[in-house]
């Protein structure tokens, strides 16, 4: 066996009061951690192959399972880390770019838990959503300048082409093939419950899905994959995707494996090929050629559909912002750093970006003081957690969010970040038939309607806390948030004062 | 403390206006009368008016109203205006010396037509040539503010009760077709003149009783078109707003009002297919000037006069007739002390606005 | 309407049933000459066994009349006629449609040296059964005639309550009717196991050795009252419909013969669950509705000392063997099976049987191995288990 | 009326069902303490082969067999329920012979047992629908009443 390197990192306990034998962890698990001894009559686990997905824990039916972190130190040193340390030995021993999944799980600011909220108090009632009216819903895409009437006085209906969704809640693109069929069924199906739209990821779209149409956004990504007329006019909108959080700078990769059946057939790629895209899309090279694919695939559909540019946030985000807000796309989406993956490399998922709220922040700032706010609507993804982070988000100038963790989480999703691996318990980020059917769209979808309700009511609440009853009031409304613990340039940066201010 | 421009500052307040939509002017003394009732709706720091129709004889003229706390800076500033406007008139405001009405700066007003020449120079039409202005005095000169800019009209306010800021204004000795009144309660602030209402930006002056909640999304959506909301008040940005969607953008005023107090939804998927489709073009269009959160308003302009509450009618308002006449206030009690005899008296809904258009040429 | 059924066991009781699914309203009388609520037979011998109570082995609940709004007579047909039947005490009943369920009777052949034996009963009836108790003790030596199910169950049910039970037979084997002789070899040895002593092969020698004969050598129909009237063979002809060709008159359970699916012959299928079906059957028709009952096989459960056998339909064609098992099969049908020991999901093997399901349309080497849904398709589980089920 | 359904394309084999069938009869509170050590013997069983899994149980026939041809009249159809009485119950088998599903089976204790839909419980769904983690057995009213 050689040298052991790494010893795991979570340990499996089982409370032998409470085990029963019943065998559900060892059907369950696919990384085979947990096997019946019949001659002893007795379960025994395997720590080195548990991922800590928590499928064993969430299916054993005595709560005779958890999973704690191992325990095991390295001498203790502020510096290398016992993660650090790992990951050097494990690059030592395979000499490959570490991968990892979801989105990036180290300690950065987390901004919205830095920003509180305001409520009113005797001098303006709020409202109560139980008893008035309470207004979620949102229109994307481009406003014109001017009004324009008829000989009779009568407006023209001069607005670009809009997606209405009933909150300001959309999912994010994950592409079949790096999820399951089932796990797209729940998201479209949720979407169209919901009144809100999914994203198809660059992965095309499944023939069975041109009937959710209306609440879909196709994505064309650097690679192509899976694009042609009849998938672009298909959705509400179509999303040219540049640049994505937990890679800025570098493409997708589903490895061969995941090109099965229909996904190959979805992609147009051939079976058991890698679907690479590349790190650019190679007509792309500048603003201008953006422009030119902006209006390429306007042509394609008619301009009937509204235009998304989705970027990472990087540097230069505000800059690269303004480009798009004039290159005639409808809706920028900015995708944060802890915006998440099915496959990324570790070190640009842990290093590359920058927080979405202030990209945000800066963006809608920028495009203000440009005064090209209307060009544009802005979405805004990495790491939206709760209703709380969509109401700040909202306030800090975002049209809308996406999400996509906080979606998965809700089909089952226990972030365990091995999505890369191909063996999700969850029956999610996998193609393995005995395992993609553990997602029942039925219940997944359900999940995912069941979420988007709480976070409008809850949304609701708090706008109505601040005597706000409709979305778009509460839209860009800074004063409505205060900083805690941030620092001047943060708070100038963010656009809001300090609590206590 | 900080003041009106450094900080957001909510109020309490009393509103009270009338008009004679045939044109005929009639004096300020019922409009002090009428605020007067309500003086326990302001606390004695801020109260003003707003009158159209009182300077017929230079009614072509700008009339603009300016508060000055030094001479040094009024010279500056006058300075400023005999480079950008032909100055025809210019006067200390009359006042009358009173207990009540202490630090007040000079207050100045002047006639004015902008230069042909720098008008065809900047490439704006007239009036939007003077609103720059009256921006950069209100930013660019410290201790200068220009209260009120439009024609044939104009504003008069102080920190004080309203009714005595009436008469330190000797209001009664002007003549109007329509008046509008303001008594103030800000809850944090030390008092300062430019601070109280109305608010007016050339013919359109705004008082305004609300705290409203979507401030900063109005602010924000507002500054994009070149407005600076120097004071951080609600009336400020209502103001803005109504200036930028009837004058810039050319809304009627009933469109106006459904833009700002739009109504729900719920309700406009309730209604006929033009009507609907118009509702949700202008909610789409132009959603960053919908108000939400409490308010009443009354807005002054050439044209006439229109009343509006906010959607959920969270404030007070009641609407009285008689004649050719309209009066509106926060309290009923505040019309019938000066009208007891009234044809009909309502409280419009909420969104609903009442418009008066006067009748000029009378 | 106005029903008469003659006859108070399942057969009986399913013509109640099946007439009150049609007809809520009808008279019907029911005649029997057991002064006894309808009770099942099976059952005796569980109930000297004292897995049963007097109380418990009632057929149906005591307000099965009263529910089913039926009179029931105590008293003995002697003569059918064309719209009455007379009873022993001269009364007539009128009826619009008859049923006959008069069941069938136990064969007293004559055996030499039977009457040496002081006690000598047969096994069919409760009195019977209550007969054969009074004479139980623990001192006495039994022997019983016939090692069919009938006297196997006897042995079963009386063994613990005295001293000693020897089953005769003049077959080499028992339950001949229903095993083969290996299965046969098996069940005797495990019955032999618990004590149950066997004299097969031979002619039974009752003597003074023995306290108490049963016999149990077989059963004949009950077909006298329609002599002349119906067709009758070993049993009354009736069709799938229940009907004798007599008019209006039908018959069920014991005293009848019908077409046995699995082997396509006219035979007496004697077993309770063909009775109460047939009874329901004729009681549907009866009443003006329309049923079928097309799905007859011979078939039996029976336990002895925790020992379960279940059989159905007949043993021809290709025999696929296991432990315990052993299934016959011919042009793509089963026709039978027999399992001994581990009964568990037998009713899938004899649905193949009723439902004549051709062997090639299920994967029929997984369901020799073990019985389950799994060998059929996955549409056919879809109607099964996601369908309503009829 | 509302009866199991299996919805067998999302079975995941994982038997939970056949342990929370067993456990809803025992009366205990904790599943550990009820069947820590025990042979399950659940009213609800799964098939599984080569990947594929379903679970069987009682589909409460309008026509049933196992009540016809009950030897005792221990099972009953109440309600569209078929119920079984295991008082009455003598062990013959007669119902596993007949059962076309394979839905009848012994107890440990000799009489049968079979899926009574949990109507002695107050939860109102049965504990297999309430255990299953995929919706590949619900509880619901499906096709035309009969």
């Amino acid at each position: 066996m050689g040298i052991n390197w790494i010893y795991p990192e979570h340990e499996v306990v089982r409370n032998r009061d409470r085990c029963i034998n019943c065998r559900v962890c060892e059907r369950q698990c696919a990384n085979e951690v947990h096997e019946y001894l019949s001659e002893h009559d007795k379960m025994v686990c395997d720590d080195a192959k548990c991922v800590n997905c928590h499928r064993c824990v969430s299916l054993c039916p005595t709560r005779a399972l958890k999973i704690i972190p191992s325990g095991n130190t390295y001498r203790p040193n502020s510096n290398w880390t016992n993660r650090t340390i790992n990951e050097l030995y494990r690059q030592a021993d395979t000499g490959g770019v570490l991968l990892s999944s979801m989105g990036c799980p180290q300690r950065y600011p987390v901004y919205f838990e830095k920003i509180l909220l305001n409520a009113s108090q005797v001098t303006n009632p709020s409202i109560d959503p139980l008893r008035e009216p309470m207004e979620s819903k949102v229109s994307l895409g481009a406003r014109p300048r001017d009004i324009q009437r008829d000989e009779n006085g009568r407006m023209i209906n001069n607005l670009p082409p809009q997606i209405s969704l009933s909150m300001p809640v959309m999912f994010s693109a994950m592409s079949y093939g790096s999820i399951s069929y089932n796990a797209h069924e729940s998201l479209a199906r949720a979407a169209q419950e919901l009144g809100i739209l999914y994203n198809t990821g660059e992965g095309g779209l499944h023939e069975d899905f041109y009937e959710y149409g209306a609440n879909t956004i196709v994505q064309v990504a650097s690679g192509r994959f899976g694009v042609h007329s009849a998938y672009l006019n298909s959705g509400a909108a179509i999303e040219i995707k540049m640049g994505q959080g937990a890679k800025p700078g570098i493409g997708g990769h589903l490895p061969g494996t995941k090109i099965v059946g229909d996904i190959s057939r979805t992609r147009m790629i051939p079976e058991g090929s890698d679907a690479i895209s590349p790190a650019p899309h190679h007509d792309i090279y500048s603003i201008e050629d953006l422009r030119q694919l902006v209006y390429s695939l306007k042509t394609v559909t008619g301009h009937k559909k509204p235009v998304i540019v989705k970027i990472a946030a990087v540097h230069n985000v505000t800059a690269i912002a303004s480009g798009i807000a004039r290159s005639g796309a409808d809706i920028i989406a900015i995708d944060g750093f802890r915006g998440g993956s099915g496959a990324t490399p570790t070190r640009i998922r842990d290093n590359v970006g920058i927080p979405i709220e202030l990209a945000l922040a800066s963006v809608d700032q920028r495009l203000r003081d440009e005064g090209i706010r209307d060009n544009v609507s802005i979405i805004v993804g990495g790491s939206i957690r709760s209703s709380a982070d969509v109401v700040k988000a909202v306030a800090l100038g975002a049209d809308c969010v996406y999400i996509g963790t906080s979606a998965l989480m809700a089909l089952g999703c226990h972030l365990c970040r091995s999505c890369h691996a191909g063996k999700c318990n969850w029956g999610i980020a996998t193609q393995e038939p005995q395992l993609t059917r553990r997602l029942n769209p039925d219940i997944g979808h359900r999940r995912l309607v069941n979420l988007m309700n709480a976070w409008r009511h809850e949304i609701k609440e708090m706008m109505g806390g601040m005597g706000i009853n409709s979305i778009e009031s509460l839209k860009g409304n800074r004063s409505m948030l205060r900083g805690i613990g941030l620092n001047e340039k943060e708070l100038e940066i963010l656009g809001i004062r300090h609590a206590g201010e | 403390m900080l003041r009106e421009g450094q900080v957001r500052i909510p109020s309490g307040c009393a509103i009270s206006g009338m008009i004679d939509k045939s044109g005929r002017r009639f004096c300020g003394e019922d409009i002090i009368k009428s605020i007067a009732v309500m003086h326990d709706r302001s606390n004695g720091l801020g109260g003003g008016f707003a009158a159209y129709g009182i300077y017929p004889q230079y009614k072509d003229y700008y009339a603009l109203h300016v508060f000055f706390d030094s001479t040094a800076v009024r010279r500056d500033c006058e300075a400023f205006f005999e480079r950008h406007f032909d100055i025809i008139n210019l006067s200390k405001i009359p006042t009358r010396k009173m207990k009540e009405i202490t630090d007040e700066p000079y207050i100045w007003r002047y006639f004015v037509t902008p230069l042909p020449s720098k008008l065809t120079d900047s490439q704006l039409d007239e009036r939007e040539f003077v609103a720059r202005c009256v921006f950069r005095v209100n930013t660019q000169y410290d201790g200068a503010y220009v209260f009120s800019s439009g024609k044939n009209m104009g504003v008069f306010k102080a920190v004080g009760f309203p009714e005595d800021v009436g008469r330190f204004y000797r209001l009664e000795e002007y003549e109007g077709w329509c008046f509008t009144a303001h008594g103030r309660y800000p809850t944090n602030t030390p008092g300062w003149w430019g601070g109280a209402h109305p608010f007016a930006l050339l013919d359109y002056a705004v008082v305004h009783n609300g705290e409203i909640s979507s401030y900063d999304a109005n602010r924000r959506a507002i500054e994009m078109y070149g407005y600076k909301c120097t004071l951080q008040t609600d009336t400020e940005v209502i103001t803005y707003i109504v200036d930028y969607l009837h004058r810039k953008k050319g809304l009627t005023l009933p469109e106006i009002s459904s833009v700002i107090a739009a109504p729900f939804w719920q309700t406009i998927q309730r209604m006929p297919q033009a009507e609907r489709e118009t509702l949700e073009y202008l909610r789409v269009m132009f959603a960053p000037q919908l108000i939400t959160g409490p308010f009443s308003i009354l807005v002054g302009h050439e044209g006439g006069l229109m009343a509006l509450n906010d959607r959920l009618k969270l404030r007070s308002m009641v609407v009285g007739e008689q004649g050719n006449m309209t009066y509106i206030a926060s309290e009923e009690a505040a019309i019938r002390v000066i009208a007891p005899q009234l044809e009909s008296v309502w409280a419009p809904k909420g969104g609903e606005p009442v418009i008066v258009e006067v009748e000029h040429g009378n | 309407m106005k029903y008469v059924i003659i006859g108070n066991s399942a057969a009986g009781i399913g013509a109640v049933q099946g007439i009150r699914q049609v007809d809520p309203h009808g008279d019907i009388t029911i005649v029997t000459h057991e002064p006894h609520h309808t009770y099942s037979r099976p059952l005796i011998s569980y109930l000297l066994q004292g897995k049963t109570t007097r109380d418990s082995m009632k057929y149906r609940p005591d307000d099965f009349y009263a529910a089913h709004n039926c009179a029931l007579l105590h008293g003995e047909v002697t003569q059918v006629s064309a719209g009455q039947v007379t009873l022993a005490d001269g009364s007539t009943l009128a009826y619009d449609k008859l049923l006959v369920g008069t069941g069938a009777s136990p064969v007293v052949p004559p055996i030499e040296g039977l009457d040496s034996v002081p006690n000598r009963f047969t096994f069919t009836t409760l009195d019977d059964a209550l007969a054969l108790e009074a004479a139980l003790d623990p001192s006495k030596r039994v022997l019983i005639i016939g090692a069919g199910l009938v006297g196997l169950k006897c042995a079963e049910g009386i063994l613990k309550r005295v001293e000693q039970v020897t089953v005769a037979d003049l077959a080499p084997q028992i339950l001949p009717a229903i095993l083969d002789a290996e299965s046969a070899a098996q069940v005797q040895a495990h019955l032999e196991s618990h004590g149950v002593a066997f004299a097969l092969g031979q002619p039974a020698q009752p003597s003074n050795e023995y306290d108490i004969v049963v016999l149990a050598v077989g059963q004949r129909p009950n077909t006298a009252l329609l002599q002349g009237i119906a067709q009758i063979e070993q049993g009354i002809v009736v069709n799938d419909k229940s009907e004798t060709t007599a008019a209006n008159i039908y018959a069920a359970g014991d005293c009848t013969q019908t077409i046995d699916i699995a082997s396509g012959q006219s035979k007496v299928m004697a077993l309770l669950p063909n009775a109460f079906l047939q009874g329901e059957c004729a009681g549907i028709n009866m009443a003006g509705g329309n049923a079928s009952f097309g799905k007859a096989i011979p078939m039996n459960a029976v336990g002895f000392f925790g020992l379960h056998i279940v059989t159905a339909g007949n043993y021809t064609g290709e025999v696929y063997t296991a432990p315990g098992k052993k299934l016959f099969h011919s042009g793509n049908r089963l026709n039978g099976f027999m399992l001994i020991g581990d009964v568990d999901k037998a009713g899938i093997y004899t649905s193949l049987i009723r439902e004549q399901t051709p062997l090639d349309s299920i994967d029929f080497a997984l369901i020799c191995e073990t019985p389950g849904l799994m060998a059929f398709t996955r549409e056919h589980r879809q109607k099964t288990l996601g369908g309503e089920p009829t | 009326m509302k009866k199991i359904y299996v919805n067998e394309q999302w079975c995941l084999g994982c038997r939970l069902c056949e342990y929370y069938c067993a456990f809803a009869g025992t009366g205990e509170r904790d599943m550990a303490r009820a069947l820590a050590g025990m042979k399950i013997h659940p009213r609800m069983r799964i098939e599984e082969k080569d990947g594929i899994s379903f679970a069987v149980s009682c589909r409460h026939c309008k026509d049933a067999l196992c009540v016809k041809s009950c030897i005792t009249g221990a099972l009953t159809v109440t309600d569209g329920m078929v119920a079984i009485d295991q008082d009455r119950c003598v062990g013959c088998c007669t119902c596993v012979l007949v059962c076309p599903f394979g839905a009848v089976a012994s107890t440990a204790h000799g009489v049968m047992q079979k899926c009574e839909l949990c109507v002695q419980s107050s939860a109102g769904t049965p504990a297999c629908v309430r255990g299953c983690p995929n919706g590949a057995i619900v509880f619901e009213e499906r096709g035309a009443a009969r």
